[in-house]
């Protein structure tokens, strides 16, 4: 075990996993030097051969990911904002989410696209989104959201040797710092943990909003509600049962996403569990997402539409 | 970067020359069923011919290995053919069966053989670019000399995504090729009236030698793609080749079946199918001009390859379809 | 009224509104002669300025309809199949969906994309997809989805006058011929039309699912069960309303959607209800969509994939 | 396409000169401002500064009216003055206020106006190429000889979307002018690293005319600057100028904050810092010689200058946050 934040933990998955195989290499605009801190030092220790610092070009990068794959090796494409999956958007939906099904499975393509998402640093519309669910309908793609640390190192791990590719999102501020184990530490992708136990309501939670829902967990515990939070950690393929067998449990279930409402993990979610789970369900499935807007700059407008503690809490208690 | 032109194959024997000759006529051939079936509606979907560019896929892919790679558009069955592709399982793929080399779920627009190094046709225009830059990638850190090849259309070159791939390329001395082949048209408009200036000068700025050829030209597209293979294994980098050529056939087999007029003059057309335009009948010249082909030979070449596409289609016809629940096979796992 | 099929009907749309209104331009690839029909013969009509062959480029296509609309024209963009709204995805998600939020309002973007969606024609994984769950997440984009000659003109017309970017999806193929006004018919954006009525179910359908969904309830009717289907029209601005009041009066729900199920309309729709209609509702909510794949190339598997109406028929079935 | 060089300004009056170099300053002086405002957590959000190329957006934008369109970068306070945007609402803007040119929705990455023809800096690497593309085509359609101009860094040039834009203005001739500020670094990266050639070649091949300029000399961007607008407004089409500058500041100002390393040479930026190197200096200088300025003019100038940014800064930090409500505005409706 070692205290750190994440983006060092990230930087140890990758130092681990670029030290056991060869064949996985990395590229991303400013790889080297590294804006956001994941890739910090990959370059000195595994060479410029391995580590790319690339042109601003998301187009080629994405799909230079696919034929890399394709050609044996497991690229890492580093995208640096989610919102630049969209500048590189084709060859992710047209390329690396079909071409395996579409040959008749003659490929696999191990690829981990890394972006990190979400709002709260007053970095604007362009630089604050959560663009899973439009990866999440490709059907071709996974998608991990570690929400503290331990898991981004552990589904990093898990997302490198996976033969398939993953899209890898985690909040864009490292956090605090937590324990996370050293040695191979491997979180199974597709597993939600449930990070307290809780007989009222189930709180599904998802990134950035795993550690608002736990904070919410202990206001409403003051006021007698025992709630259950899961920490969804991979959006795709999902953990229905651990879902479905929460509400089960408790009946109740409202999920906080910080995606837009429409089209949401947070809706897939709902409709999970109107779905599977309705028999046991005693009241409304709410979510707690952003609408349909743009995140502003301002930090006050920010905090206006970005789910808060108080919305998640108002949310329960609307429905207990 | 200028062709050595020496306008002979000499280096070539006989025996290679009259089967370079028989694989342009295979995917002459091939094309050739495809068109008369597709109106019978012998088979699903709907095919982009190859016909009148035979000789840019089979000049090129003859400098390659199985350890190469090539991608390719939605006119992809030439290219398939010419690096090695299977006759049979590429029809039985269009016919949409189980023998399909994609097992039926890719059709005409996706074939592919990843073991031969066929990337695959590909359905969006540029879509080929980033598999062949990640290929050359690949190739480039294995150091085994290999290359990658990316064959486009004069359309295509409007996609930005080319330049993106030029920079990359130029930038880590990749052994990539691109080979655009300028047929003139994209879907229904002539190039030129969507297109500003000459493609192939657009590599020039990367620093990447380019070659402009007669690509129905067959001697002198071989040649460039010698050059332009040799300085990839050596690597030296990207090559740029512009090929002209002409579409002879419609932009999709049958098109006046819903397009509510036409788009160019049969007189254009019936000029690039003539014997001094049309490649297969240029190469075949040759042949005979050097005394590597007669009449018989050719009838005996035609009657094979005949023999060929007459199997395959046999293959592709008799063979089942597939499973239903394979259409939840390959799915990400 | 004049009978005509869908191709044609979006054709007179167009023509009626470049007549009234000189702003309104046109552009795309082949626009002139036009591969699908829809722009057919507009470019003698108008001339070469006003309806423009672009060259293969959805990247500067999607971005220039934003200029071009910020700068006082109503562009439409045609981008031919749905598959390379994800090519131009980039200014559709950054610049379309954006500028008007985040620059305080400073602008209205009458921008009208319009692509064809779905599979059914054996054009395999890269033409068939159904891409508007990615445009419905994205906050500031309305999208809409005809399902008739009919609606595809009141629709369209409807688009092009709106003021903000709306996705004009329909089905490939051209359908039946049938009834349609030839007077200024305006069918408005948000607003879903009930097509049967009925008391056991509703079934909400989307674009090219509804033929399915009325045949299905022709199906069901022979077997006493009175479906109420819902062509929904309208994915952002979504008319829950008249969703939620059929689920009061069904108290049952299944959804149609030819998109992949992962973030659908379908699933949004379900937490639509799980939510707003909850109390009402009898049975858990089912969703009638595809799997996680690409659309397959072989018509045997294509109809193995895409929704059918036995599959619609066997859903309401399991709940009634 | 050769830059007319007099090497002088003499078409201009002397106050046209002193205006150009006050607007000069005002863009320096507010972004000194923003740089010791930002390490004291006066506003919000980041800041990517303009300092050291000031020169290439006040001597476009003065041959531009508000009729005429800009679209910019990431870095875009220069251009937002330079093409007249409001000061303190720029301000106000950054600080997150509801009197901000945006209402505090957009921040620094997308001050915009575009009642005087401003579409607003960009958080996308290349995004400003289709606004500006767009309002090219509007311009050209609406025969009012409007021009557009795009602003865009050396690292945004390698984004595949520059090529698709040249080829469509250089098709339909559009009033579009490139301006390429490439100031030496993609971030972190010096840009030759991640570029293959020259950047200003890369419009060749479409037949756009071009200029390579030295962006920090005032008077040889100015003139470049009007070569290139007039060509547009009489629908000659567009041009694309390389101008050549530094980026004195880093990336994003307080970047030490969270980098774990240097990347450049404090010697290769104070080079860039000196006299004969930084556009306002040059600039100044040349007014000096020309006996246009002198100490006490230029102290007057400096002192005017200051006021208005601290009347800016005072504007911004006085006036209110934006009501909650208002995050709900300005969605589509
Ligand atoms: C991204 C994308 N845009 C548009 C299309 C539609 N389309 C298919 S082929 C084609 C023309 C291609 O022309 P070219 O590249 O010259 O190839 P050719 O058909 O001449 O072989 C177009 C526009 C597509 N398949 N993909
Ligand atoms: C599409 C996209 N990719 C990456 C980034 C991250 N990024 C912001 S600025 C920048 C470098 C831009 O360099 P240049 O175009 O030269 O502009 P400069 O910063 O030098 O003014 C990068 C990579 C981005 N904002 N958008
Ligand atoms: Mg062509
Ligand atoms: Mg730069």
């Amino acid at each position: 075990m070692s205290r750190m934040r994440m983006m060092p933990a990230i930087n140890s998955a990758l130092i681990e996993e670029m030290d056991r195989d060869k064949k996985v290499i990395l590229y991303g605009e400013d790889a080297g030097i590294s804006l956001l801190g994941q890739t910090t030092g990959l370059q000195e220790r595994f060479g410029k051969d391995r580590v790319r610092d690339t042109p601003i070009c998301e187009n080629i990068m994405t799909g230079m990911a696919v034929g890399a794959a394709a050609a044996g090796y497991r690229p890492i494409c580093h995208l640096l904002y989610g919102n630049f999956i969209y500048t590189g958007f084709d060859s992710i939906a047209n390329q690396a989410a079909k071409l395996k099904y579409m040959t008749g499975g003659q490929i696999t393509l191990p690829i981990v696209y890394m972006a990190v998402i979400g709002g709260g640093r007053s970095a604007a519309a362009q630089h604050s989104d959560t663009p899973y669910p439009a990866l999440m309908n490709l059907g071709g793609i996974k998608v991990v959201v570690p929400s503290s640390a331990r898991s981004a190192k552990g589904l990093l791990k898990a997302a490198i040797r996976d033969d398939n590719p993953v899209f890898y999102l985690t909040a864009g501020s490292s956090g605090k710092p937590e324990e996370v184990p050293d040695d191979d530490f491997i979180l199974p992708i597709g597993k939600a943990e449930i990070l307290r136990e809780g007989n009222d309501i189930t709180i599904v939670a998802i990134g950035p909003m795993v550690l608002k829902a736990v904070e919410a967990s202990l206001v409403l515990e003051k006021i007698g509600i025992h709630a259950e939070v899961i920490d969804l950690l991979s959006l795709l393929p999902i953990d229905e049962e651990t879902i479905i067998n929460s509400v089960k449990k408790t009946g109740r279930l409202v999920i906080v996403d910080e995606a837009r409402d429409v089209c949401s993990a947070a809706s897939h979610i709902a409709a999970i569990a109107a779905d599977k789970a309705f028999n046991s369900l005693k009241s409304p499935v709410k979510r707690v997402t952003v609408d349909n807007l743009a995140i502003p700059y301002s930090p006050i407008l920010e905090d206006q539409v970005i789910p808060n503690v108080e919305n998640i809490v108002n949310t329960v208690r609307e429905l207990i | 970067m200028n062709v050595n032109k020496h306008n002979t194959l000499d280096n070539l024997s006989d025996e290679k020359l009259v089967e370079l000759y028989k694989k342009m006529l295979l995917i002459r051939k091939c094309e050739e069923h495809l068109s008369s079936a597709t109106k019978e509606g012998a088979f699903p979907g709907a095919v982009h011919l190859y016909i009148g560019q035979e000789a840019i896929a089979v000049s090129m892919c003859d400098h390659l290995t199985e350890d190469d790679w090539i991608s390719s558009t939605h006119r992809g069955h030439g290219h398939f053919i010419a690096k090695g592709g299977d006759v049979n399982t590429m029809m039985a793929e269009i016919y949409g069966k189980a023998t399909g080399i994609c097992n039926g779920k890719g059709g005409s627009m996706h074939v592919a053989d990843f073991k031969k190094g066929i990337m695959g046709a590909n359905g969006v225009v540029g879509g080929g670019m980033g598999l062949a830059i990640g290929a050359a990638l690949a190739a480039s850190m294995d150091k085994k000399n290999k290359v990658s090849v990316v064959f486009f259309g004069d359309g295509a070159a409007n996609q930005g995504v080319l330049m993106e791939a030029m920079n990359v390329s130029s930038l880590w001395k990749l052994p990539l090729i691109f080979v655009c082949e300028n047929n003139q048209y994209s879907e229904f408009t002539h190039t030129s009236e969507v297109t500003s200036g000459k493609i192939v000068d657009r590599a020039k700025p990367f620093g990447i030698p380019t070659l402009e050829v007669d690509g129905n030209n067959f001697i002198e597209m071989w040649q460039a793609s010698a050059q332009a293979v040799l300085r990839a294994r050596n690597n030296q980098g990207p090559t740029f080749i512009e090929a002209h050529t002409y579409r002879q056939r419609g932009h999709v087999e049958f098109e006046y079946s819903f397009l509510s007029r036409t788009y160019r003059d049969q007189d254009e057309v019936n000029k690039w199918l003539a014997n001094d335009k049309d490649p297969l009948l240029r190469f075949e010249q040759y042949l005979f001009d050097n005394s590597i082909i007669d009449n018989q030979k050719t009838e005996a070449l035609n009657n094979e390859v005949d023999s060929v596409v007459k199997e395959s289609v046999s293959f592709a016809v008799n063979s089942p379809l597939p499973d239903l629940s394979s259409a939840f096979n390959n799915m990400i796992a």
